[in-house]
């Protein structure tokens, strides 16, 4: 069969050429750079080289760059990290409802340990207002964490108004960038930000394995304690391998941004307006414009979105509904629901998410497929009485022999 | 959690569900949903000499939802209200040769919807 | 030049068979297995075997195994995981003067946030007394953490014996059994311990992956918060590449322990009794019979460490000296400390850890060359005056000519 | 932080050190030692004319202890001891193409021997 993976927000395959060269690190300089002999030596100057490929890609300087193992650590990292350092300075936080549960809860053990944390709302698009960040400012306020793009609807959110904000005041800016770096240009200088997330599973690096970045001058603590590794911030023998994996997958994404960017833009529109032509009461969930590349998110009215996944999933292609990351739970998608879709809404959402290897044809399938599967489940679901009736006058002989 | 810890006897009930539709003047309809998950089971009986004679089913919900549906008309479908009433959840779920865990205590309502549907039928037709 | 690898303490190469392996799950079967899709599909049931070969090591079940980045993140997680989750029962924890830095930077961290430690001290031999842990339990204590074996001098610890005590008085044992794992048989169960942390790359398994044992029915909460990713108790993507290796690694360490702990024994006690009959004033850190099979430790009188490190590369030998985890910072191993060595004697120590590739041939070269090496520091030595004037006869002309 | 990040010049001065031993009868001895990073140098002198005739270190540290004493000995060799006093810590570092950064504070102290060791000199031979 046939595969079409539209799930580039949950994960991504490694480059070939990344996984190849991570496999010389693993068996043959396998050595731990903090040793003082041939085998440590073997591999110092690499990690070097890395952190900078990595900086390079967000306009950080590499003593900037610290490794962590994934997007959850980086959430962590930055949030703990910034708290516990800065508490004789204040104990409010300022966050907003759609970030990932990485940061969500995270601030939530935060306000069991002495923080108090504002959670924003968002509009119908998801989009946090800058004007009710600066509303809620207090004077304990000592971070700001707005997410740089969301995983669910592909909003990108008003970063350098709110970075800009926070600077003014004086308070720490973080950013889960997870799903933005790679997909849109990123200066961290520019930008003002203070410190950001990112994981290397995102854009075809390595999976365990992530960094944060902190602007040089940024009190913070270390979260994860031991040894004196990532100059005292981040203990535990550095993964070698995916550090130089992380480094050549920055170097091809940065080299590529451009016209990847445009390329999955056209893709996705051509996406969006596929199904907004073929398919009656689709919602495309998200902003229209300030949208990642990749992201396509829809509820189709009186569908219910695993049993739209797994016949999607019958036909050879992968999506997903809400979040991966929290699946394992059955609540609906926090994030739909904080744009004020209903339960029933929510739980009808499918998330298609492009990349590399997909191509027109993909979306050409994909409309095909879709527009048929959407049509049988609301011919079975029980919402959708009226627009049964309709497809019911088709059907009717079926019935009336089972009738009969 | 999702389609992938389905068994093949799932997947089929899903993919081809048995019993599909409306009956247009029903004996008895009977509906359970529950919003947390997102699922809503819908039951018809054509109820003839205390015998299902027919019996379809509307479902908004995720894979065991649909499954579970199709099966309980499977089951039921001939038998008295009685041996009908007989039919739980549990089992259910079993003659489907089992449903993910998670899927257990959430999805798995097909048999209540039933029942609503022959106590509906009943509340119509007190003898 | 041929390089013979002493270090394996510090890390080992990843196994090929594991790397390659890891290569298909980079590249091929890259699905999240959180996604309910064929990507993800593909990769669920590896995850489940791979957590039963580890648990197999350490005769756990594999719904006990909680994946993590490494060694350091089981430290943090079993230590702030306890305190946390157990604050209202007590405050009070009990460890060692000689744990590795992720256990005791933890511990310092967790007693500026209301807990208090007892550190331990240890005996000449670095072992722990299990009267003292007896003494040191109050009303208060919830968790006793003792490192399975040392990491520098190689010292088993009485853990059978301090893990019965912590569970007649109810209290959680946690073992840092980073440096055991796959050298010494492991049985949880049997052993009584609660928790247990171990590291990949310590038993050519990858870096940047470890785990966490937690017996059924401990109480703990999750330290690095978001998905709900390992049964809601440690977020983040799993790394599955990883995770696979890690579980071939456990097997293969399985099916080889008694054989190569034998052969690592014999190896050691060669190294050991060569050292001792061929350099004069060397002293074995450690016990002589609790000791890691692999663990060879001395301190050679008047000759620093750094520059033993230093010729013994040059010569093709790659070893360390005190743990390489504290390496970046300057202070003599804490561990040295303990056990009573001076400070100059514990600038002095050699840490030679063997493993699977070493031979017989190599413990004959490092004799050769490690005898040659102390003797020529030492005559540059202004602390061995003695030795030196007796060295100095034989080179006497040198002086004289230059002096002449 | 160890062997590694040492360039060729300070790894050659480490293998193949200048003027390692000590001068009997020494005109001045200078010792200079730090605990805590486990180096000790002693620097032996014999001085004729106001001019550094001869001069010898013995050394128990790292890789860059070794290395400057080594280096401090050249440059100081056939100097006054007024010129030999200008020579410093920063210039024994930078004659040797530079230390690591972890080494430059703490490693680095051959001339403070060597301006020990004339001190030495100048009190046994106050003028
Ligand atoms: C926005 C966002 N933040 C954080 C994460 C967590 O990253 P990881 O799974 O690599 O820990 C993800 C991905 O799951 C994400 O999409
Ligand atoms: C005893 C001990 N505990 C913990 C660690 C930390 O392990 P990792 O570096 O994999 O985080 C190490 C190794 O460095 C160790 O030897």
């Amino acid at each position: 069969m046939r595969h079409i993976y539209f799930d580039h927000a949950s994960t991504t395959a490694t480059d070939p050429v990344v996984a190849n060269a991570m496999l010389d690190y693993m068996t043959t300089k396998f050595g731990n750079p903090s040793s003082p002999h041939y085998f440590g030596r073997q591999v110092r100057k690499e990690v070097v080289d890395a952190r900078q490929q990595l900086a390079d890609l967000i306009g950080a300087t590499a003593d900037e760059i610290f490794y962590t193992s994934g997007g959850s650590e980086s959430d962590n990292f930055a949030l703990k990290g910034i708290a516990f350092a800065n508490q004789k300075k204040g104990n409010h936080i300022i966050t907003t409802q759609i970030e990932h549960h990485a940061v969500l809860h995270t601030c939530q053990w935060l306000e069991k340990h002495g923080f108090t944390v504002t959670y924003l709302p968002v509009d119908e698009f998801g989009l946090v207002s800058v004007e009710a960040v600066k509303q809620a400012i207090t004077d304990k306020t000592i971070l700001i964490s707005v997410m740089f793009a969301n995983n669910e609807v592909g909003t990108i959110e008003p970063i350098v108004e709110i970075a800009a904000l926070a600077k003014e005041k004086g308070i720490y800016f973080h950013t889960d960038a997870v799903q933005a770096v790679s997909h849109v240009p990123i200066d961290v200088k520019a930008m003002n930000i203070d410190l950001l997330s990112l994981s290397g599973h995102k854009f075809y690096g390595p999976k365990g394995i992530g960094a944060l970045y902190i602007r040089r001058g940024v009190k913070i603590e270390t979260v994860q304690h031991g040894g004196a590794q990532e100059r005292k911030l981040r203990a535990g023998t550095e993964n070698v391998p995916a550090i130089v994996g992380l480094g050549i997958a920055a170097q091809k994404a940065l080299s590529e941004l451009k016209t990847e960017k445009n390329r999955l833009e056209s893709l996705r529109d051509k996406l969006i307006q596929g199904i907004e032509a073929k398919i009656p009461d689709a919602k495309l969930n998200g902003h229209r414009l300030q949208r990642l590349p990749g992201n396509v998110n829809f509820s189709f009215r009186f569908v219910e979105g695993e049993s739209l996944l797994l016949t999607l999933d019958m036909k050879g292609i992968a999506a997903s509904s809400g979040s991966a990351c929290t699946s394992g739970s059955l609540d609906p998608s926090h994030v739909l629901l904080a744009m004020g879709l209903t339960h029933e809404v929510a739980h009808g959402s499918l998330r298609l998410t492009l990349g590399r290897e997909n191509t027109e044809a993909d979306i050409d399938y994909m409309l095909e497929v879709l527009s048929e599967i959407v049509a049988r489940l609301r011919s079975m679901s029980p919402l959708n009485e009226e627009h049964t009736t309709g497809i019911m006058a088709s059907e009717g002989k079926t019935y009336q022999k089972a009738n009969g | 959690m999702g389609a992938s810890d389905y068994n093949e006897k799932v997947l089929d009930h899903f993919a081809n569900p048995r019993n599909v539709g409306e009956i247009l003047n029903a004996d008895g309809i009977g509906e359970v949903g529950n919003p947390v998950c997102g699922d809503i089971m819908k039951i018809y009986l054509k109820v003839e000499n205390n015998i299902i004679e027919d019996v379809k089913f509307k479902t908004f919900g995720c894979g065991a939802a649909i499954a579970t549906s199709s099966m309980v008309t499977e089951l039921v479908k001939g038998k008295t209200l009685e041996a009908a009433l007989d039919v739980t959840n549990a089992a259910v779920a079993e003659a489907l040769g089992g449903l993910p865990a998670v899927k257990m205590h959430c999805s798995n309502l097909a048999a209540d919807a039933m029942h609503e549907a022959i106590k509906d039928y009943m509340e119509h037709h007190k003898k």
